[in-house]
């Protein structure tokens, strides 16, 4: 089943619309969905022309597409356990929240917090990510707990911040406080960063490009050859307890 | 030139905080305190008016020397002139890079706008009686 | 008539102990306040009645329209932001809160724009406190880091650190050390025992470097780290772990820097770190006198500090995502209430341009930056001038504010509580 | 004026001696009544278990340190948040909810009185102003002594009756309630970051002993009269061996009032561990209990642990800064000049870990083998022990044995050699029930005069109808029910009005707070002595005139007049 979601035209186009029912499953039992502009609900239908082709049994084979200006639209895919969605332009913040299983991909660019506490599942972003794509939540302790999400372009500031499980790949550069406090999983930027992996405690960080304002608290073991690379290898953060790995193809101090 | 713009609190500017209408708050968060070597790199003395670009515009104030900053870093109290250029991200924390701006500073003859002026400027209406 | 024990509503530190002559209900002289507190005692030039904005031209209207014309403006939005609220008493933060709840709106206060990250941080990995008696009768080491007080809370140094005697302190002067940690060599430096220069962006290099050497692990860290050499942290670190009690009092200068409340979760961890060797606190200097108030009230209503989102119904927090200058940045809201603070002259221009684009009605006192983007502002008294109420003091105590004048304004609570009234009846 | 007919209700009111008889109950202007016109309103309560609304004689739910519980975890608040929705406010927060939720909570479980545990007196305006934020709940203060430098320097010097005094003037200047001693003296001691291990260590330079400080506020507290006595947190909370620590502390303890306990212990189960580390740590509640038998003038509290995730809070800060060790999670701290601190860590119970599995044993030993229920009260120590909304889950534990014995499966099995509780066949009724959940409460505080806790003519009309009928659930094995019914009352009734109904709160509601105001001689007015005034003018940091709590604070004042003895 193929459904197609084409956001319309908004009078009031900058309050942002929290749509949380976007999940694939929802749409087996039909599209009578709502979605939030601000304080008013609002009927699937009135914020976009809604299509479906064929019909589907479970999840799995439901695939949402996304058209349209959507880059303020909140919250799609949040729970998402199975199924696809395909956003043709940018997605707005929490797009793959809690998400456990299934597949998203993002052509254009998406705002923060995309992937916040992914269990499980894919997300694919052909463009850049804001600030703390692959996070916690406030307060929390653990980020991404599991499954992949892959960045083609740049990546904002508190990347993987918390990271706990999965794996994240920037191919572009990443913004400040990449992997900041990172106990699990894995983070690589195949550009540059600023301060990775600050106050790690375990996990595995990647930087192909060059940390700058590299922290002064990791011990340099050597070098080591990874996927073709020649990277400098540093054990955890010393202030914290020492443990995990950040390996860098170069680095700077402020000193 | 380019410089390192902080903001922050001064005494003066809190004390005329109350008052924004006043030429006195005016004068305190309009002012650009500089090192005296960079003052005279660009040829400034004191009093003299500047024009500080940043990453959202520009605008014009009075350079006043400090023994506080160190070069290539200005200092400007909190205030409408900082925020004239101050970028509005925050970089999804809720508070904005008061404290790391990179400014382009060159000298004017322009004078210091009024607050008001500034307001004016960005859609808003004056209020005096 | 001379009122004693008077409360100072300017800064954090929330003095109580100001006197004040008032001759024909006129302030005429403070004692005991600092400068900034003095000037606020003394203010004149209040807005006389509402003003409504009509074309290019104000307008005076009665109370009764105004707060009827912000009652149906709140209603009518679809995201309305109630900002502001440390310049006020608790009892009017109570009322914003339920109208926040009523209408489905965002409400935030400064503390977005000033301690919001070390309250990020804080929710990571707690604060280790105390009230600031703790540390005037016993702190032999007091450290500022990224706080300037001689200008931001000029008493701080005299009641509380540097010049305040103490129980546990034979000579308070000689027998408390002071540190200063900054990117300038303020005034505050200048009366310090020991002075930190950081690098701009490095305090959170020095801080880890600190929790690194307090371990012992010294050998890793580079000869200087962000402008300090290494020597100067070994001594610093050693400074702090034989010291008896130490406290540290951080300021914007963590929380605006890069890093945010990076920052100050590093410098959490030092202090937690230290006082498994001896005893030690961080706080911060809170800025206005309530905005700890503030922070206090809607924790207790809504279970959040600030940046509450009420677009649901229930209370959403995110940082970043709910708070005053990312809505504004980002044109997200379509109505604006705006209550003991000035965001125009504190927020970014872009901020502005949206608060001319949407309708504003603002409670202050005084005609400020905010009143040229008002379609309405409402006048009312000032609390601790005119009006009673709680506010928190920077470390959690709170006080009640005394009134020194009578006037005829309304408070906060007085005309938020007519506003509510009118909200509830229409919904 | 409104009258309320209470229809076949079936009573369970202890401090009358009613149990399960099916009555009416009249009510006129919020006090129970002899009778009513024809005009009441009328509510059936259809033979419901009917009582007393609860009283939680020691919750933690107001002021400063459970505001900072909430304010360092929103990742806790979005736990449990609910939507403004008609009288009820919105709601946030599981482990520490909001006040509002706070209250609701409790008034859907049929409470109506509370005491909160600790208040600073530096920060008592803090706890006043939550307070009026819980509106379907009647509220009272503990406030906190334990580190009192005007009274370590009154026990120094010999003086009780100035302690006396100085607790008089303090109780009235904050509108406090009680008398409570936190880890007595180890609060005073951690502002140095050190602690006192048990009743005999002095306090650093104050050089009195935590022993001392017991003993002599508590002589204090008598000669006062207060309505209710010393609330005592033990020293040595949640060590292993801490149990001869409370022994020791239960054995200063002399009997000397006889309305009521002369001391009252709370959370006993963290102060009932024996073994010498966590290793062999066991259950020493059989010794404790024991002791508690043979002492009338020592009530106790249980402090229940319940398995999952919650927030600890004390004024005990050297204990909080332990735990923080042991679990390297966040940690906040909060040291009050001149007076105590606090410590809050979030902390996560679980099946799985022995230490914590026998805790949870011990608290249900020491309701079930102290023979007498109102000696020992049902609690959790709320938020600490687990959030209050477990307490139908542990009324069910003490009525079933089955039950205890099912989820005894589900610990872990070495918790079988540490602790009695296999062993206990002993199982609750609804009449003890009713003691530890409201009239014991009232008596342990003294607030039964006050109209709390009974239903006789003349006492505020607090009812709490559950939708249980006593005659048909056997509780032994239909646990289910019991844990059913008490979390939900058919009504609950405030002050003489119908506050919550089966879940929902259908009124704003305005609490009224209970101080106490000791009457002294001249000479003994602290307020008047030049050595008091002059020490607090020069180590507090708030002046002495902006000290007192303003009447303002209160939403309705129940000022309680006594007559002391100095």
């Amino acid at each position: 089943m193929k459904v197609t979601l084409a956001m319309k035209p908004m009078t009031k186009g900058f309050i942002p619309i929290e749509a949380e029912s976007i999940v694939p499953k929802n749409f087996l039992s039909g599209t009578d969905l709502s979605v939030w502009r601000g304080n008013r609900e609002l009927r699937l239908d009135e914020a976009f022309s809604v299509s479906v082709e064929g019909s589907a049994d479970r999840a799995e084979d439901v695939e949402v597409v996304l058209s349209g200006d959507t880059c303020r639209l909140k919250r799609v895919g949040e729970y998402m356990d199975a199924g696809r969605i395909t956003v043709l332009g940018g997605i707005g913040m929490h797009c793959g929240n809690f998400m456990s299983g299934g597949t998203i991909e993002v052509h254009g660019n998406a705002d923060g917090w995309l992937g916040r506490e992914m269990a499980g599942g894919t997300i694919v972003c052909r463009g850049d990510v804001a600030d703390y794509c692959a996070s916690g939540y406030r307060g929390g302790r653990k980020g991404m707990k599991g499954g992949t999400v892959e960045v083609f372009g740049r990546a904002g500031d508190f990347l993987a911040e918390s990271l706990a499980g999965g794996t994240v790949v920037v191919h572009g550069d990443a913004g400040d406080m990449a992997g900041a406090e990172i106990h699990s999983g894995t983070l690589v930027v195949h550009g540059n960063c600023s301060r990775p992996a600050a106050n790690m405690k375990g996990g595995s960080c990647y930087v192909y490009g060059t940390a700058r304002g590299m922290i002064p608290t990791f011990r340099k073991v050597g070098t080591v050859q990874h996927e073709g690379r020649t990277l400098i290898q540093f054990t955890g953060d010393l202030a914290n307890r020492g443990k995990g790995n950040l390996f860098v193809k170069d680095y700077e101090y402020l000193d | 030139m380019k410089f390192l713009m902080i903001t922050g609190r001064t005494v003066n500017q809190g004390v005329t905080v109350e008052n924004k209408t006043s030429p006195e708050y005016a004068a305190e968060t309009s002012t650009c305190f500089m090192h005296e070597f960079d003052m005279m790199e660009l040829g400034l003395d004191d009093g003299d008016t500047v024009r500080v670009t940043g990453p959202c515009g520009d605008v014009v104030m009075r350079v006043s020397a400090s023994v506080e900053v160190e070069m290539g870093t200005v200092f400007v109290p909190y205030g409408p002139y900082a925020n004239h250029i101050v970028a509005a991200g925050t970089r999804s924390t809720g508070m904005p890079d008061f404290k790391s701006h990179m400014v382009e500073i060159e000298p004017t003859d322009e004078a210091p706008k009024l607050v008001h002026e500034l307001m004016e400027d960005l859609g808003g209406l004056a209020y005096d009686s | 008539m001379i009122v004693k024990d008077a409360v100072c509503p300017f800064c954090g530190c929330l003095c109580d102990d100001i006197e004040v002559e008032v001759e024909g209900n006129r302030v005429v002289a403070v004692t005991n306040a600092c400068e900034l507190g003095m000037t606020k005692f003394m203010g004149e030039k209040r807005m006389k009645n509402p003003i409504l904005r009509d074309g290019n031209r104000w307008k005076d209207i009665t109370y009764d329209e105004a707060i009827r014309y912000a009652a149906d403006m709140l209603l009518s939005a679809e995201r309305p932001l109630l900002y502001g609220w440390s310049g006020t008493h608790g009892e009017a933060q109570c009322v914003g809160v339920h109208m926040a709840e009523l209408i489905h709106g965002v409400i935030d206060n400064t503390s977005s724009v000033c301690h919001g990250p070390s309250i990020l941080a804080i929710q990571e990995v707690g604060h280790p406190g105390c009230t600031l008696g703790v540390v005037k009768n016993r702190a032999d080491l007091v450290i500022y880091w990224g706080s300037n007080p001689i200008d931001a809370h000029p008493r701080h140094l005299s009641r509380y650190t540097r010049y305040a005697e103490g129980f546990f302190l034979e000579n308070a002067f000689r027998d408390r050390k002071v540190i200063v940690v900054d990117v300038r060599k303020t005034e505050t430096a200048n009366i310090a025992d020991e002075f930190i220069q950081i690098k701009p962006g490095g305090d959170y290099a020095v801080l880890s470097a600190l929790r690194a050497i307090v371990q012992g692990k010294v050998d890793t860290i580079p000869r200087t780290v962000a402008g300090v050499t290494r020597a100067q942290l070994v001594r610093v670190a050693n400074l702090c772990k034989s010291a008896k009690f130490g406290a540290v009092y951080f300021g914007l200068g963590l929380t605006m820097t890069q890093g945010k409340y990076k920052n100050i979760r590093n410098a959490i961890e030092l202090i937690s770190e230290l006082n498994r060797h001896t005893k030690f606190t961080i706080s911060a200097m809170r800025g206005h006198y309530n905005v700890y108030g503030s922070n206090e009230v809607n924790t207790w209503m809504t279970g959040y500090p600030f940046g509450i989102d009420f677009s649901r119904g229930i209370a959403f927090y995110n940082p970043g995502e709910t708070t005053a200058v990312d809505i504004l940045a980002r044109k997200e809201c379509d109505a604006a209430l705006i209550v003991g603070s000035d965001p125009a002259a504190h927020f970014p221009r872009r901020c502005l341009e949206h608060l001319a684009d949407i309708p504003v009605v603002q409670l202050d006192p005084y005609p400020n930056a905010t009143t040229a983007f008002c379609n309405v502002q409402i006048p009312v008294a000032v609390t601790g001038i005119d009006a009673e109420g709680t506010a928190y003091r920077m470390d959690g105590v709170p006080i009640r504010t005394r009134r020194v004048l009578s006037t005829d304004y309304l408070s906060d609570e007085e005309v938020l509580s007519r506003m509510y009234a009118l909200m509830q009846e229409a919904s | 004026m409104t009258e309320l007919l209470v229809k076949n209700a079936c009573v369970i009111d202890p401090l009358r001696g009613i149990n399960g008889e099916v009555m009416d109950i009249a009510i006129r202007n919020g006090k129970i009544v002899e009778e009513v016109s024809d005009a009441a309103e009328v509510v059936d309560a259809r033979g419901m278990l009917t009582m007393p609304g609860g009283i939680d004689s020691h919750t933690h739910i107001c002021g400063t340190k459970v505001n900072f519980g909430r304010y360092m975890s929103p990742e806790d608040m979005r736990a449990g948040r609910t939507p403004r929705q008609g009288a009820m406010h919105a709601t946030s927060g599981y482990s520490v909810p909001t006040t509002y939720g706070n209250s609701y909570r409790y008034s859907v479980m049929g409470y109506t009185t509370l005491l909160e545990g600790a208040m600073a007196p530096l920060e008592a305006r803090h706890t006043h102003e939550e307070f009026s934020y819980t509106p379907l709940q009647d509220t009272m203060a503990n406030t906190l002594f334990d580190g009192n430098w005007g009274i370590l320097e009154a026990i120094r010097d010999g003086d009780t009756k100035r302690v006396a005094a100085i607790i008089a003037w303090t109780l009235s200047a904050v509108k406090g309630f009680g008398v409570k001693l936190t880890n007595p003296g180890g609060t005073e001691a951690w502002q140095w970051g050190k602690n006192v291990t048990c009743i005999r260590d002095p306090v650093p330079y104050f050089e009195v002993t935590p022993a001392e400080i017991i003993r002599s506020v508590v002589e204090a507290n008598e000669l006062l009269h207060l309505p209710h006595s010393v609330h005592l947190h033990c020293n040595n909370l949640g060590t292993p061996g801490n149990y001869t620590c409370t022994l020791g502390s239960f054995g200063l303890i002399p009997d000397l009032n006889k309305k009521r306990q002369t001391l009252y212990a709370t959370h006993v189960q963290f102060h009932a561990y024996g073994g010498s580390g966590w290793k062999d740590f066991c259950s020493k509640s059989e010794p404790i209990a024991n002791y508690v038998n043979m002492r009338p003038q020592i009530v106790i509290d249980m402090g229940q642990v319940m398995f999952g995730r919650t927030t600890t809070m004390t004024a005990d800060g050297p204990m909080e800064f332990n735990l923080y060790r042991l679990h390297h999670d966040k940690w906040s701290n909060h040291d009050v000049e001149l007076e105590t601190g606090s410590g809050i860590i979030p902390v996560i119970y679980r099946r799985k870990n022995l230490v914590n599995s026998i805790m949870w044993a011990i608290g249900l030993e020491l309701a079930l083998l102290t023979k007498s229920p109102w000696q020992c009260l049902l609690t959790t120590d709320n938020p600490n022990g687990a959030p209050f909304v477990k307490y139908p889950e542990i009324i069910a534990l003490l009525m079933s044995k089955r039950y205890r014995d099912a989820e005894f499966a589900t610990v872990h099995p070495d918790t079988e050699s540490r602790v009695p509780l296999p062993a206990i066949e002993r199982e609750l009724d609804w009449h003890e029930i009713a003691v530890m959940t409201r009239a014991g409460g009232a008596r342990a505080l003294g607030i039964q005069d006050l109209g709390k806790g009974h239903l006789a003519p003349g006492a505020d009309a607090d009812v709490a109808i559950y939708p249980l009928r006593i005659d048909e659930v056997d509780p032994a094995a239909e646990y289910q029910k019991v844990i059913d019914g008490f979390s939900q009352t058919e009504y609950t009734i405030k002050r003489g009005r119908v506050v919550a109904r089966r879940g929902e709160c259908l009124v704003h509601g305005s609490n009224a707070t209970f101080w106490v105001r000791p009457k002294v001689p001249e000479n003994y007015d602290m307020g008047k002595d030049p050595d008091f005034i002059e020490k607090f003018d020069r180590y507090y940091t708030v002046r002495m005139r902006n000290y007192p709590v303003q009447d303002e604070y209160l939403t309705r004042s129940r000022c309680i007049e006594t007559e002391a003895d100095l």
